[in-house]
């Protein structure tokens, strides 16, 4: 159950992606680019679990991926905003 | 501790809520608010929901990535957008593949060997581990190659494709053993993660720098391949949910971009583009040119009423986006009508031109897209093609020949006058020749983009 | 963790139908309707796992279900398709 | 058993494909077909997959239930389609309502009762049955009115409000009661079928029957809900992610008719309306009003060169769909331009006229919406009006006492001469006078508009 569950879950969010990405139009494409590679950053999540993982090699892992999911957590987010920023309407 | 998965189904939730709003440039900065908050609820709810997390390094951890990612995103100049975005994928890879790594550790380290760990763990495992590292070594290469580390050029040699099948078919028998042959698992492992990483730079490195976006935004949806595998080890909805989102995201726009070159993505990965094009230059056919002075391009432009201007990767280089504003702006402030054409896959990026030109301040409304923009060049005086140039080629209508042949296009010729700035008769990004070039109503304005439309501003100003 | 992962599926599952409906154009709106309608006889599912209750009434229950269920299914699908059959284009 | 479950999802992709089809005329009907297999699917597993089942009971109820259905589908007229989907919507709810009670009755028996059954299997019970029963009830109210079975006038009386109160909050008593009361399940569950029976009706009762599409979308929204309901009860992923699919659709039909009336969703169901409407109708300004014969009209139409008509709700009264297409085809037999106008919330249901029209062959390309076809009024010769009224009220756009003031609305009123065609000069569905009838370029043309339509193609065929 749990697995046909959770692989469910995955079908349904690639619908959900699939729709609301075709609807995001070209002037958008270079910020939508950054902004979904900023939401990919989510592995932080498993980046500051994998710390609680005993043992020197361990504890290297969890660190190393907190620093490389956080570059791309904030550094995602933070250009995403400096470039649509910039949009303006007359 | 189930209560948490919530707070991971919400942030999914405010993700998709933020990519919807990025459906309209006045929603959009909203939109990537609500996806920051949605990534701020995943990670304060991991913090404070899971036991025994070791606090030092996680600040530590922050502290470090948030500091390099801020000044990253602080200092990058627009036009290296497409590095940016790929460093950044390379990290989100890495980060999905260590957390893999670390999960087998702890469930298939000799101390926590009690019991065998269980087949769907290994699948998922080394799936995740995989697709991050790949995705972590090919986005470095493709960084290299637009930054200019490595060449841009494609690096081809005799039996490639044969070394990367062996590679792929060793990873492939490495993978099946880590999860079916317990006794020599950490050595297979060990093999998945280093042959993951060498493939991941022998299938980027012959592909040409020029191809790069479209391998950038491969690579983007692996790193959103990599995140949800690593939710399947960890049966994190979350992860799932977030990882499919990229994954599409990814998808999408490489597909659009391969449209857009008229090019499949087996073309892009497997063709080595960019070797041929001497050759391809060489053919080209005798034109005649007509090449005028910014003098002369400013008092066609005087006598315009409507202008329309078309630019390409050339004004990117140039960072002339600021220059072609002021010129605009005072040809409208003179009541002519103004607009800009954009295509699809001008630049190096899918939208690369909207964002320059958002960047020089112009407002978004005056950006035409194909569809809108071509029939307007029919009663069009002057189009002023800025550096662009494959995107402008009319054989795409009609040479059946042209490898560029059924590529929609600005159809620029079609104005009265072509006004066309680049700074040699050089090709463009494909390699061939355009006659457009060539055509009675076109005329040529040599030099660096910026510069000629300073020297063109000057010129419009003293009439 | 299985409720939470079935309410995700819900939560999707929403997002997808408001995605997928509000693309279908005002000329199938009416045979959209009734499609929808017929996919809600999905319940047919439940009500041929309800005749395996035991005792009368649950028979009954079940018995009442499965026709009621099947004339959603059966009417609903038939009537959609003789309207989307009349839609031609010259 | 638990491989099950991949045909159930495998079902709702199929739904969801199915869906998606439906946004294309071209591509709907196999969409309904791919729908069809996915419950194929998910009914064959069911039957296979579960042990214990009682093949007698499902062969009968097949077999009933599919010649029911079946004789229904076939027979229908396409304008009762509204009744229709109503009454299968009922049998939907109702069937969702009998699976919560058949769990229940499995679950909560005295025999079975060694285990208090858990909480969240009681709330999704008494969910399921609660939405389901005042699904099941109310649809056939629903039904009944706008059969002719019960008065489509709405039945208020004084208290009303307090009694659907009194009545509503009983029922959230009884449902806490079954789920935290063991002792008295029983007693509190029979209380919360026979209170959700009950609601159905008094809810739809005052609606009036003009009102009856909202309530019917709105039904089956909650038909949708009743189906997920009991997805959540079973633990089954095909019932909650089609449940959900359903409901979402309802929700979003309900809104667009809403919008489309101008009015809110509270207004409708407690609004009443019908009521006040011989008020408002005797409030009528004088008008001078022109009367013409079908052979006037006849002339007026073959000296026009584009013709737009407008068909409402009363050309669906008439049946008069084909002869409107006949009189269409010959005038564009003369080589005049022909279309048809569609307002969204033409007729009783949303998409009626395009039903109907397409039922009399007209091809889908010649039907317009709103915001395509309202600048062609500018430049037409006729705009030809066959039983609309408040969808071209041009009150709507300018009189901000009006009670459809703000409802976008088709600009009939743009073109040279307006043909009206009614049996009278009563008014529509929202009971408010038309001052379109009294404009200089408009012209009366009284009678039933299937035997109007039939003389006029007479006329014009002896001209
Ligand atoms: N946007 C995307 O997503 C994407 C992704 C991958 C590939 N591509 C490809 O990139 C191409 C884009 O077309 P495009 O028309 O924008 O560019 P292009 O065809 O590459 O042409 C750019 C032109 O700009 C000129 N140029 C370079 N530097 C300049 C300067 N400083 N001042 C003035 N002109 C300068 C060059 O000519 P000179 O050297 O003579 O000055 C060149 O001909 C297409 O072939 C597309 O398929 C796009
Ligand atoms: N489409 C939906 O989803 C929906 C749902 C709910 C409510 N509504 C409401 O329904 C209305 C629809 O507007 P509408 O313009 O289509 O219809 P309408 O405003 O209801 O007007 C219909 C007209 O048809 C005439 N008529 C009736 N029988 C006729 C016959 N046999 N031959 C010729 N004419 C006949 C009637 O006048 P005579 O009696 O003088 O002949 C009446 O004025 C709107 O107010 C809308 O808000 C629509």
């Amino acid at each position: 159950m749990d697995m046909i569950n959770i692989l469910t879950v995955f079908i349904l969010a690639i619908f959900v992606g699939f729709e609301v990405i075709t609807k995001v139009p070209p002037t958008l494409h270079t910020p939508l680019m950054s902004g979904s590679n900023a939401i990919s950053g989510i592995s932080i999540v498993g980046a500051i679990i994998a710390t609680h993982v005993s043992g020197t090699l361990g504890t290297w892992l969890g660190l190393i991926a907190v620093i490389f999911a956080t570059i791309n957590v904030v550094g995602g987010f933070m250009v995403t905003d400096r470039m649509l920023k910039m949009f303006k309407r007359r | 501790m189930e209560y948490i998965n919530l707070f991971y189904v919400t942030a999914a939730v405010l993700f998709i809520f933020g990519l919807k709003r990025l459906s309209h440039p006045r929603t959009a900065r909203s939109g990537n608010l609500i996806a920051a908050i949605g990534m701020l609820i995943a990670i304060v709810a991991t913090l404070v929901g899971y036991a025994h997390l070791d606090f030092r390094l996680i600040i530590i951890g922050f502290i470090v990535g948030g500091l390099i990612g801020a000044i990253f995103a602080v200092k990058v100049e627009m036009t290296a957008m497409p590095q940016m975005v790929a460093i950044f994928n390379g990290f989100g890879g890495g980060a999905s593949a260590l957390v893999g790594m670390a999960e087998f550790y702890t469930k298939a380290a000799p101390a926590a060997l009690q019991a065998h760990p269980s087949y769907y763990d290994l699948t998922t495992i080394v799936l995740s581990v995989f697709v991050g590292t790949l995705t972590f070594t090919g986005s470095f290469v493709a960084f290299g190659k637009l930054q200019g580390f490595i060449t841009g050029k494609p690096v081809v040699f005799a039996g490639q494709k044969t070394l990367n099948a062996i590679l792929a078919l060793l990873l492939v028998g490495f993978a099946v053993g880590t999860v079916l042959v317990p006794a020599n698992m950490m050595w297979y492992f060990l093999a998945v993660i280093i042959l993951s990483a060498i493939l991941g730079v022998t299938l980027v490195i012959p592909i040409g720098g020029a191809d790069m976006p479209v391998v950038i935004s491969l690579l983007n949806a692996y790193s959103g391949i990599a995140a949800a595998a690593a939710g399947f080890v960890l049966l994190n909805n979350g992860l799932i949910i977030s990882g499919a989102l990229v994954g599409a995201s990814g998808l999408i726009l490489t597909n659009i971009m391969c449209k857009g070159m008229n090019r499949s993505l087996t073309n892009v990965i497997f063709g080595a583009v960019g070797l041929e094009q001497e050759g391809a230059a060489g053919a080209q056919k005798q034109m005649n040119i007509k090449s005028y002075s910014t003098e002369e391009a400013a008092m066609i432009l005087d006598a315009a009423e409507k202008v329309i201007f078309v630019p390409g990767y050339g004004l990117a280089v140039a960072q002339a986006q600021h220059a072609v504003r002021e010129v605009a702006d005072y040809l409208e402030g003179k009541g002519k009508t103004v607009m800009y054409a954009i295509h699809p896959v001008a630049g190096r990026m899918p939208g690369h031109m909207n964002v320059l030109l958002a960047e020089a301040n112009v407002p978004y409304n005056q950006l035409k897209d194909l569809d809108e923009v071509n029939p307007e060049f029919e009663d069009c005086d002057v189009a002023v093609v800025l550096g662009a140039n494959d995107v402008v080629n009319p054989a795409a209508r009609h040479d059946k020949s042209s490898p560029i042949y059924g590529m929609p296009i600005l159809n620029v010729d079609k104005a009265r006058t072509v006004l066309i700035n680049k700074r040699t008769m050089n090709p463009g990004f494909a390699g061939i020749p355009n006659e457009l070039f060539g055509y009675d109503n076109s005329i040529m304005v040599f030099g660096d983009a910026k510069q000629t439309l300073q020297q063109l501003l000057k010129d419009l100003k003293e009439l």
